[in-house]
């Protein structure tokens, strides 16, 4: 065990990766010689080579486009894309191309080899453009499987079972943690599962749905429930695709009360679909509206980034009414 | 051979406009339009055997073309795209690879996947999205793929292919197997976005890949002289800093010796080629387009003189590899096979149901499973609405 | 007045558009000459010119990047994506771009003249890239509108709108019935409203919700759950973005039952934001969950099709489900 | 001028394969590296008020990045982004523009938008995201954009005003009001796929633009040799068909002179040009960055030699139009009114918590409403953990 951050945990994994399989090379925007530019993928080229860590010019299709075709080649590649906010001129490669490739040769070729790293998220200053929540975006997408960690040990352990995972991975990165979450990781190699959900709360008056860090800001606010007295059960979904509804549904209906606090824009969050279909299997249970704390519906704007976060006290609130429903 | 560096740039005092063309590119070609060789042209070294197994391919080709056309026309089959006129340049590329090296297509290169040896009924079963096809049933017609004949399964949006090419090359350079990857494309799927990724990063990676355009002069409706103002595709190979081959598509021998050459120096010399192969999308764009909307029976004509297999066909007699009438007869026997095997794959069923929700992950993930069980008992229910599949669902 | 298919009321409501506005231009992929591949451009460019119909390079994120800075410049670009499924190597442009125009610049430069039409959905034997109905994964980026017609009528009474907006709109038309729906479409100039859904069919048992061509199934089910004595109310949303949540939320407070019956695969297709909602609306007045009859979660498959379609019989059942809870 | 069409292919019985660097592009320079002109170079029709104003941009460019840099440094702002030892490409290309042609930038061209007339006072709104800030607080620093100046609003996405600016020319184009757009970009950014598409569809459609390509030696940390394999971006345009100039970015004069052609051919022959500046970043990417990580102090120092605006001023010395102690009083001039505009925006509030939910459509929809009427309700309630915002809220 060691203290690391979150980009630690990272670059452990991604270095535990490369040790064990020389098939895993890692390469994205400016990840080479320099590390990349939060530093996730430092170390890596002076230690496993030019060939196996390298920059690639700037162009985000081309990235994923290189991805997939060494990945149909065999190779286990893990794509950086540099923010989340960039990953959209691939969108193409990723929702045409990586996620139908299996279906589509009935499973004559595939790209499960692949991950595609990238950070998400806002609470940075980052204004429109280095602050988006792109989950959504993704998760109306057979074939692929997303998954965002919350802290260093997930990510390190999520992360190695994303790049050994035999289907693409889109691996989303809390990057306001990155230096701010810390915490006890082996050194070694481990995995966690992917599309299970944890408890990381057991409770018995609502339960919090999160993933990612947001997860931060649900213990915040259910620190401030707790002071009502209230119980709460948070689940932290850590797959976003595929999403273990089962784990919800268990508690909800234990709960009879349900909670999404989520930092994409409301409509069509993926707490969506989280409420559609806990309404549906849980319909007897509610006793009252599932609610959601999330993003406005505008880009991510700078000055008024407070003002537009779901923060703990929006998030507390939709507790409350939850609970005063 | 190391990476050419670029030349020191030079420093001027005058203003100097680079004009629009200033890359010269001739067109290589060792067969003129009548069949007979160019003089002094120094022909590639080819065998009978192969010359012949290159014809058969492109007669049997020429056969399947014309005979899915019409089956898409008499209803049998949903759709269909032909590659009449443009067999030289996807033949003779393919048999200038190794059967290791990786062919990913756009989707008019059945010729090369032929001759790699899909066999007439393995083309069938894609046609007709039967329970033997390779794909199960899941893709429209023509878009076939086959891991053992190195054949990357086609796609259809465009371009896609040319960056995943950079990327297999690379496994491929990284596994020191010294294979290549050649990639066909169109000359309007060049305008996309993702041909500048693929031939950059190529360049940039020095992969053994070969970068072939089909520039048949059209895509659907809009001419070449509306996708691009350049001279063509060749010329862009000079700004990623790439060698570039321009070829008489519609010249077999010249296309097999282009791509021998471009796979020497992409698999010995490490450096990405970029061929251009001239050529005239003779038929209309698929069976869903009619070409008269657009252009001239003239202009057809034209290119009709220029046609690949006769060209070929009169070398070889010249060559006295073959009879026209060992041609014609080769053609006979083409169709029956053909034929045959239409008429076998017409009749098997289409995957079973269950195969609705295989490979969209390694395993079915837990929703698959329901929806394939609800949809099954749905399906139970109304037998009759879903013929194709109710009656092997118990 | 004039019998017209939904393809020729397009065509029409351009060609109402050109003659009325001359910064309306229309370009795209064989639009010119040709009048696209559907044909729905035919004659616009012996009628207006080259400059104003014209064929474009095949590069979709050209096409988009070029109408954006068009309509930057004040003109009124009307872009044609030749299939929905080709619109995602444009996803940046519109998502990231078309989108956030106004809002970036704090309102000193707009693309508000923008409208992309595109042909979406299945049904017509074009397996997984001639199918897909796109419409969710732009659903959650405020600054877009999204409108999808189900018949000529509302295909020329809405495009026109669309057009004339001043914001960018994502137009997406039901392909099968380009020529199978036929319908009275006054040859004048007309419109109807962005953002307001349509009660097509009032009823009391249970509301029924779609949008495009969806509601020529979801009538063919409503005809069966008929026989069976049941008085449906059909909800045709029209917008996709905004989303006229008043006009669902008020008939379900009357149904007490709600029904979505949509072509894209099932987890967050856009049902999924509808029942969010409403659940958390009509939380009170629901007397069954809220029920989806949607694709399954793959890649849309060629041979089964029929298999995979959200027809009028799943419809039908979903209907059943949502009565005999 | 005509569209030059491409010659006609020459056919070849000789297999020729393209070298990758088949065209030579020169760089034009006048001022050599110490400010002396080349002999007998002819120089552009540049008066002395002209001349001054040019540098007297650059001066306060340098200034501005100086202190807002140590203004990011001191906490004072989140972000900035320095364009020191590219002055003169971004000045010097504007300068050549008429008043109404339109500009789209990246984010290193602010010595553009000085130029045209933007004040101090509204860069430093931006910079510190006050309400008086035209893009009303909404982006990052430096990502200013000004419809009264015909700048065009910066987007941190790269690449993407590439094509746009291809539309917006032809519009231009069609409104008949003789006036063109300029883009810049870096060679980075050249690598995105918008830059292909951009390209090609201005050189198809015959537009007024200018793509002027700042080849600054660097992408964040991806030397231009990680980049692109080819001769730089110039040679890019032969692929379009595009005419090209590959100009010295650091001599304001063959800038100047080069986009004044290139502005020339745009507007008046309805021709689009490619231009490369060559210069260098020679402070970080951004605040966010540290070069030391990857590049040597002796690059960096051979780069300090070329510098632009000494280069300048040496001539501008020579010319008799200014001298070093006027430009030193200048610079001085420009630190105060930098300083003190800084002082000032530093205290102007944040927009009003309304403009939240503007803008996102021209007029909000209703959810927008809702949502504005519960976060002001939720700020009433916590006032104190909105404090930018909270005051105002009643
Ligand atoms: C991304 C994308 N856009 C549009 C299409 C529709 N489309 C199919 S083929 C085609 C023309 C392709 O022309 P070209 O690349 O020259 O190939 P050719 O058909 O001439 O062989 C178009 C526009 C597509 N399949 N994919
Ligand atoms: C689409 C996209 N990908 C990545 C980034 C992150 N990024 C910002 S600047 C930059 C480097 C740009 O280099 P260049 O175009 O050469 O411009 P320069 O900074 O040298 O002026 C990168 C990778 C981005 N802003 N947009
Ligand atoms: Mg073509
Ligand atoms: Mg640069």
């Amino acid at each position: 065990m060691a203290k690391m951050n979150l980009l630690q945990a990272i670059n452990s994994a991604l270095d535990v990766a490369m040790a064990k399989n020389d098939k895993v090379s890692v390469f994205g925007e400016d990840v080479g010689h320099f590390g990349g530019v939060f530093r996730a993928t430092s170390g890596l080229q002076e230690k496993y080579g030019r060939a196996r860590c390298f920059n690639t010019p700037l162009v985000e299709q081309g990235i994923i486009g290189f991805a997939n075709g060494l990945a149909a080649q065999g190779s286990l590649p893990v794509a950086e894309i540099q923010f989340g906010d960039y990953i959209f001129p691939a969108f193409d490669q990723i929702v045409n191309e990586t996620a139908k490739f299996r279906y589509r040769s009935g499973n004559e070729f595939n790209v499960g080899g692949l991950t595609i790293r990238t950070p998400y998220g806002g609470g940075i200053h980052g204004g429109h453009y280095h602050s988006q929540s792109p989950e959504a975006y993704f998760a109306h997408t057979p074939g692929l499987k997303i998954v965002v960690p919350r802290n260093p040990y997930q990510a390190k352990g999520l992360l190695l079972s994303a790049i050994f995972d035999p289907n693409p991975v889109l691996f989303l990165e809390p990057k306001r943690l990155y230096r701010a979450a810390v915490g006890e990781v082996p050194e070694e190699e481990y995995t966690l599962p992917l599309g299970k959900a944890e408890v990381v709360q057991e409770g018995s008056d609502v339960t919090l749905v999160g993933w990612g860090a947001q997860i931060e800001v649900i213990e915040r606010a259910v620190a401030l429930a707790e002071k009502d007295g209230v119980s709460v059960e948070i689940v932290d979904l850590r797959s976003i695709q595929p999403w273990d509804a089962d784990t919800v549904a268990e508690s909800v209906m234990k709960t009879g009360r349900l909670v999404i606090s989520q930092e994409a824009p409301h409509t069509m969050a993926f707490g969506s679909e989280v409420a559609a279909t806990i309404q549906e299997r849980c319909f007897l249970y509610l006793e009252s509206p599932i609610m959601r704390a999330s993003g406005l519906d505008t880009p991510y704007p700078l000055a008024h980034e407070k003002e537009y976060f779901s923060d703990h006290l929006k998030t507390y609130e939709a507790i409350k009414r939850s609970l005063n429903y | 051979m190391a990476k050419e560096k670029a030349p020191k740039t030079q420093v001027t005092s005058e203003l100097t406009v680079i004009p629009p063309h200033a890359v010269n590119i001739p067109m290589f070609q060792l067969l003129k339009d009548d069949g007979t060789v160019h003089k002094g042209a120094k022909l590639p070294d080819i065998d009978k055997e192969l010359a012949l197994k290159m014809f058969s391919t492109m007669q049997f080709i020429r056969l399947l073309d014309e005979r899915m056309f019409a089956a898409q026309r008499q209803g049998r089959i949903s759709f269909y795209l032909s590659s009449l006129g443009e067999e030289a340049a996807s033949i003779g590329s393919a048999a200038a690879l190794k059967f290791e090296d990786m062919i990913m297509g756009q989707y008019r290169e059945q010729g090369a996947l032929a001759y790699r040896g899909f066999t007439v009924k393995q083309f069938m079963n894609q046609l007709f999205s039967n329970e033997q096809d390779l794909g199960k049933g899941r893709q429209m017609p023509v878009h076939y793929g086959c891991a053992a004949l190195n054949f990357m399964t086609i796609s259809s949006p465009l371009g896609t292919q040319i960056p995943q090419a950079a990327g297999y090359a690379y496994g491929q350079k990284q596994s020191g197997d010294k294979t290549c990857t050649l990639v066909y494309f169109g000359e309007g799927a060049a305008s996309e976005g993702d041909f500048h990724a693929g031939l950059n990063m190529a360049a940039v990676f020095e992969v053994p890949a070969i970068f072939f355009c089909r520039n048949n002069g059209y895509a659907i409706s809009t001419p070449a002289s509306e996708q691009f103002a350049g001279d063509g595709i060749a010329p862009r190979a000079t700004g990623y800093g790439m060698r570039a081959i321009r070829v008489d598509g519609n010249d077999i021998l010249a296309v097999y010796q282009a791509t021998q050459e471009a796979r020497r120096l992409a698999v010995e010399e490490n450096t990405p080629v970029l061929i251009e192969a001239m050529s005239y999308r003779m038929a209309g764009h698929s069976t869903s387009d009619d070409p008269t909307g657009y252009r001239t029976k003239d202009e057809e004509a034209q290119w009709r003189d220029k046609e690949p297999m006769v060209r070929f066909q009169k070398w070889l007699v010249a060559q006295g590899w073959i009879t026209d009438e060992a041609a014609e007869q080769q053609m006979a026997s083409h169709k029956e096979a053909v034929l045959a095997a239409l008429k076998e794959a017409e009749k098997v069923p289409v995957p079973h149901v269950d195969e609705i929700i295989s490979d969209v992950y390694d395993t079915p993930i837990p929703i698959l499973h329901e929806q394939l069980e609800t949809l099954k008992a749905h399906i139970r229910n109304y037998p009759d609405a879903y013929p194709a599949t109710s009656e092997r669902v118990k």
